[in-house]
């Protein structure tokens, strides 16, 4: 009898979230063509509801009543399976965030594991989807996506494996808790904190590690044959994971919820839109990376120093030095991090002088 | 800056028409001025090895082919190169004729890159074929386009055509009883705006929003 | 190229409404629904990132800081299948015609096409020229004509205003029943029978 | 030990096609790919020839502006210069100091425009839209002076045989006086967004280089040749109009790759606003017509002869060669357009380099269908 009930609470909370999320996504895509705008000194959408607040909306029902064409030449049922692969486990991650300490649908032992797993399923979608879409861009589009993402997936994880060495658990509220004794773990781990901005937003396809995507070189990649509200699966994939990476950056170094003054959830929405700010400011300002270049960086750059994050949080618990030396070494590790990259940049030739 | 001083080699139109002279002789060139320019006109056949002997010889150095073009004068066909030399900054136009029945001249591919194209566009616009073009096939022309379009006997569509086309000239003609069209008569671009604005739609009879 | 089977049908009321109209009851009345629906297609008009020439210059300034069409919610999008409105800026030259009409074919419907600068009305200063279309109206089925050469921008925002008004205007239409505005008639001419 | 297996791939034709976001207008490229590196790539053109050369052999010579201004669409005031140096030429026409002092301001105030958009869409192609933004915020301001002088953004039909067609209002002056500080401040914010940005560096530092002896072999002019190193500057090389008696400098490349050519562009905006300075400080009165000619040239009539008149547009050399025999209508006339001999160059410049980089190359090379296909 206990079954049914724990179903039935379950189902409503799976529907609450799912339309906590869709509301997440309308306000993030709102929000980034507006945040676009104030950067391009423009205003962004206005004809639609106060400030185009309702332009999402218009957006979406309009997606809906599109025609939903496939190419005769597709693969029917891999054309069509697809938009799901890529949307499903951008919707599933949100299971185990917890955005408070008592919000969240189920919180895991493993919540960790269970982010990491659930988000690389994506590639497997955008894979199938460039090749069944039988279109040369799409194609293109989809090697590049496989080769990014796994070369990116593993920076990710181990910096995150660093992560649960500081806290000692896999749990996501129980990491937080942590956070809140020792202070938010940015402090100890910058060299962390910092990878994992930077592969969390390969990991999502924005610029400027948009390759597999790119608007002026593969035409959207593997979405480029998808019409409507398939093409809208999508498009709210790619909001939907920015906005989970955001809320694991903040649960794992920003210490999620804490906060002296404000109840927690505003707390947890106010540090979750902070690093969105930051992830559509990068898109207004940065052009993007060369495939080859991009892997170089990830494989040659991110790897090792994830490592050597991971080595100095061993360093540190094993001799159990105090936290603040931590933070010394990252910092350090960081610094030699800045002076590989200047070395490691194509030859920079001081730009020609002014040979008149 | 002012202007650059010209370069040690720079050769005024005078010497250079003589210093051209005694070296193209053995190819009897003819001279006429242009407004500005030295202009050096030579039988189709002989123009690579003019063309060779121009770009080569050290005191003329033309090594940059400014443009070639097509010109068409009813009687004969010339291929006009204008030629510069960026060592000595002296410019030269050499003109190749040939008769309108054997439309050849050799191509200068070879000797300066940039000719590719334009040699590919004077063929396709005046009928010409230049021997030893690399790619000699349609620039800028589609399948179904006229020959040769840019031939003085190709003419361009009169006015009157132009109207016709575009269904407006039987405006000023009383308009003819609406004889019973068999076949349905393609909708001219004024009728169908015509039935638009009748129906209510178009551009300006819609309500216009109030912002 | 363009099969001359069946004409071009605008947007009969069961395309634009396939879902709604083929099965409703005829008792059941359906009022404010497609009005929503034509709101939210006239407010989120996503054109093909596609300039021929002189008039694509002055659509690209359309989209830029002094005018911002992103405010009336039109953004460009690079491929055809996401985009609703084919915004045709620039001369249409006889060996351009197969791929306009082709991507045409290759939007999902509903679709519209602004035809913007006089070079698609009827051929513009290039109209004596022999590769030349004269009149986008030969190749695809036009719903906005926005004359001027190149027009300004504001007039580029007019004709999107006018196409918002049409979107409306062709739902209140197909509501009551009545065909979409006449016949257009299918493009006989075939640019590469030239 | 790795077993070196040697990957044997099968090349893949695409077609880069005349809808683009990045092909500048209706250029359609069948590259053939391996993998994403380039093996082979053969452009198409003629998506957007409108026979201007065989119509203008039909136009009387006041018309033919107009259709000179849809050449090069984005630089009118530069096109219509060397026709009117090549009628001048022909009737030997002296043109009046302030006319000529004020083709060199419109003209180079037009190229700052034209290199302003080239910015937007070379920061497009790399991938960030902000570049659209600061490229064309500072070109609708010089479009506004534009309208101001000729009443039209984009096509003005303004410099006629003679001189220019009309003088300026009295605010033009003081309205570009007060523009340039502003002009300064634009050129600083966009070298602030890209030039020294480290992803556009290694995009495209020695990626589609060229020689010098190569350019000059391929024809190329303007940035594109000057990139490579070669000293061409029709301004002074050639020296025409009032240009010898104002300071700038040519501004020269080192390693003739993508990015000497995005910062050449960049380089020559700045000189670009040196003359219009200079020139605005030397503007003198009096006519700006040869006062011989009616100002609306109804029935111009060139005497017999031919020329080839040539200035420094912003793509390179715009060079016409005028065929007249006498009457109200040229009997030939050629246009050198500058983008059809710079796109010339890019199989060579592509080969061998990844899709992405190609999208970079054709970007740097900033070609205007329009003059291509003529």
């Amino acid at each position: 009898m206990d079954l049914l009930v724990t179903l039935a609470v379950l189902t409503l909370q799976i529907v609450l979230l799912f339309n906590v999320v869709m509301f997440i996504v309308l306000a993030l895509v709102w929000l980034e063509r507006k945040v676009l705008g104030r950067v391009h000194q423009r205003m962004g959408p206005m004809r639609v509801g106060p400030h185009g607040t309702l332009q999402s909306l218009a957006d979406g029902i309009k997606l809906l009543l599109k025609e939903d064409l496939a190419p005769s030449s597709a693969e029917r049922f891999a054309f069509l399976l697809a938009p799901l692969l890529v949307f499903a486990p951008s919707f599933l991650v949100f299971v185990a965030i917890p955005f408070t300490r008592d919000i969240v649908v189920r919180n895991l032992a493993l919540g960790l594991v269970y982010f990491v797993a659930v988000s690389s399923l994506s590639t497997v979608g955008m894979v199938l989807a460039g090749w069944s879409s039988s279109n040369k861009y799409a194609l293109i589009g989809a090697a590049r996506t496989a080769a990014q993402l796994i070369s990116y997936e593993i920076p990710l994880v181990l910096v995150v494996l660093s992560v649960a060495m500081l806290g000692g658990t896999l749990d996501l509220r129980g990491l937080v808790e942590s956070q809140g004794q020792a202070g938010p773990y940015v402090l100890w781990q910058p060299l962390g904190a910092l990878i994992f901005i930077m592969a969390a937003l390969a990991e999502v396809f924005r610029p400027p590690f948009d390759i597999p995507v790119a608007e002026s070189e593969v035409l959207g990649g593997p979405m480029i044959e998808y019409s409507g509200m398939r093409w809208g699966l999508f498009f709210m994939a790619e909001y939907g994971n920015a906005f989970a990476f955001s809320a694991l950056f903040v649960l794992l170094f920003l210490g999620g919820w804490q906060g002296p003054l404000l109840p927690p959830i505003l707390w947890f929405l106010l540090k979750t839109s902070a690093v969105i700010l930051v992830f559509f400011w990068m898109r207004a300002a940065m052009p993007r990376l060369r495939i080859d270049q991009l892997m170089g960086f990830a494989w040659e750059v991110l790897l090792p120093f994830a490592f050597l994050n991971l080595f100095l949080t061993g360093v540190v618990q094993l001799y159990r030095w105090p936290l603040w030396s931590l933070s010394l070494l990252s910092l350090t590790g960081l610094l030699a991090l800045g002076y590989v990259v200047e070395r490691g940049r194509v030859t920079w030739r001081r730009s020609p002088s002014l040979a008149s | 800056m002012p202007a650059l001083s010209p370069p040690p080699g720079h050769l005024t139109a005078e010497a250079l028409q003589a210093l051209l002279g005694e070296v193209l002789a053995v190819y009897d060139p003819e001279f006429s001025a242009s407004v500005d320019e030295v202009v050096v006109t030579v039988e189709a056949p002989r123009v690579l090895e003019t063309a060779r002997l121009l770009h080569d010889e050290p005191r003329l150095s033309f090594d940059y082919l400014r443009s070639l073009s097509g010109v068409d004068w009813t009687d004969r066909l010339e291929v006009v190169y204008h030629l510069y030399s960026t060592a000595h900054r002296h410019r030269l136009t050499l003109k190749a004729r040939t008769p309108v029945d054997r439309p050849q001249v050799p191509s200068v591919v070879s000797i300066w890159r940039g000719a590719d194209w334009h040699e590919r566009e004077a063929a396709e616009m005046y009928g010409l074929t230049f021997e030893g073009h690399p790619n000699l096939v349609e620039l800028l022309l589609w399948e179904g386009a006229p020959v040769a379009p840019q031939r003085k006997d190709v003419p361009v569509l009169s006015l009157e055509e132009f109207w016709k086309d575009m269904g407006l000239e039987e405006e000023e003609e009383a308009p003819a009883p609406e004889a019973p069209a068999a076949a349905p008569r393609r909708l001219t671009a004024r009728e169908q705006k015509q039935r638009l604005l009748a129906e209510g739609g178009g551009l300006t009879s819609g309500p216009v929003p109030s912002e | 190229m363009t099969k001359d089977s069946q004409p071009i049908k605008p947007h009969q009321p069961e395309e634009l409404f396939s879902s709604l109209y083929g099965k409703l009851p005829p008792n059941v009345f359906v009022a404010k629904a497609d009005e929503l629906f034509a709101q939210a297609r006239a407010s989120s008009l996503w054109p093909l990132t596609f300039g021929i020439s002189c008039c694509g210059i002055e659509m690209i300034s359309a989209y830029m800081a002094d005018y911002d069409f992103d405010r009336f919610g039109v953004v460009t999008w690079p491929s055809p299948r996401q985009a609703d409105v084919l915004l045709v800026a620039g001369t249409l030259v006889k060996k351009m015609a197969p791929v306009v009409r082709m991507l045409y074919e290759q939007m999902p419907s509903p679709k519209w096409v602004i035809a913007m600068g006089s070079c698609l009305i009827t051929g513009g200063p290039f109209s004596l020229s022999y590769s030349v279309v004269r009149g986008l109206d030969e190749v695809v089925p036009v719903d906005v004509y926005i004359p001027g050469c190149p027009p300004r921008p504001e007039a580029l925002m007019e004709g999107i205003l006018a196409l918002q008004e049409k979107i409306k205007e062709d739902t209140r239409r197909a509501r009551r029943g009545q065909a979409g505005p006449a016949l257009l008639p299918n493009p006989t001419y075939s640019p590469l029978k030239g | 030990m790795l077993i070196k297996r040697e990957f044997e791939t099968v090349e893949m034709p695409i077609n880069v096609g005349p809808q683009h976001p990045s092909t500048h207008g209706v250029l359609r490229l069948v590259m053939t790919l391996d993998g994403e590196q380039i093996v082979k790539v053969d452009p198409v053109i003629g998506y957007l020839h409108r026979a201007v050369e065989k119509l203008s052999e039909n136009l009387r010579y006041q018309n033919i502006p107009h259709l000179f201004d849809r050449l090069d669409y984005v630089s009118a005031f530069n096109n219509e210069w060397p026709l009117a140096m090549a009628q001048e030429r022909l009737l030997g026409l002296e043109v009046p100091p302030r006319g000529e002092y004020l083709r060199v301001i419109l003209c180079e105030l037009n190229r700052i425009a034209s290199h302003f958009l080239f910015f937007g869409a070379f920061g497009h192609d790399a991938g960030t839209a902000t570049s659209w933004m600061y490229g064309f915020r500072e070109r609708e301001r010089i479009q506004r002076l534009f309208e101001m002088v000729s009443g039209y953004r984009m096509m003005h039909d303004f410099v006629v045989p003679g001189g220019v067609r009309e003088d300026v209002p009295e605010e033009f002056v003081p309205a570009l006086r007060a523009l340039l500080p502003v002009l300064w401040q634009g050129l600083g914010d966009c070298n602030n967004l890209l030039t020294e940005n480290e992803v556009l560096v290694t995009r495209t530092r020695d990626i589609g280089v060229i020689t010098g002896e190569e350019a000059i072999s391929y024809g190329l002019s303007g940035p594109s040749l000057r990139a490579s190193g070669v000293r061409e500057d029709l301004r002074l090389t050639e020296p025409y109009s009032v240009y010898p008696d104002l300071d700038f400098d040519v501004v020269l490349g080192q390693h003739g790759d993508s990015y000497d050519r995005y910062w050449v562009r960049m380089q020559e905006v700045a000189q670009s606003l040196r003359i219009v300075e200079q020139a605005l400080d030397r503007l003198p009165g009096g006519l700006v017509c040869t006062p011989g000619l009616p100002k609306y040239p109804k029935l111009l009539k060139l005497p017999v002869g031919e020329t080839y008149a040539r200035a420094e547009n912003p793509r390179g050399e715009f060079g016409v060669y005028l065929i007249s025999t006498g009457g109200d209508r040229p009997y030939r006339l050629k246009i050198r357009a500058p983008s059809f001999c710079n796109l010339m160059a890019l199989p060579r410049l592509m080969e061998g380099h990844y899709l992405a980089d190609a999208i970079m190359i054709l970007g740097s090379l900033d070609v205007v269908m329009g003059e291509v296909d003529r």
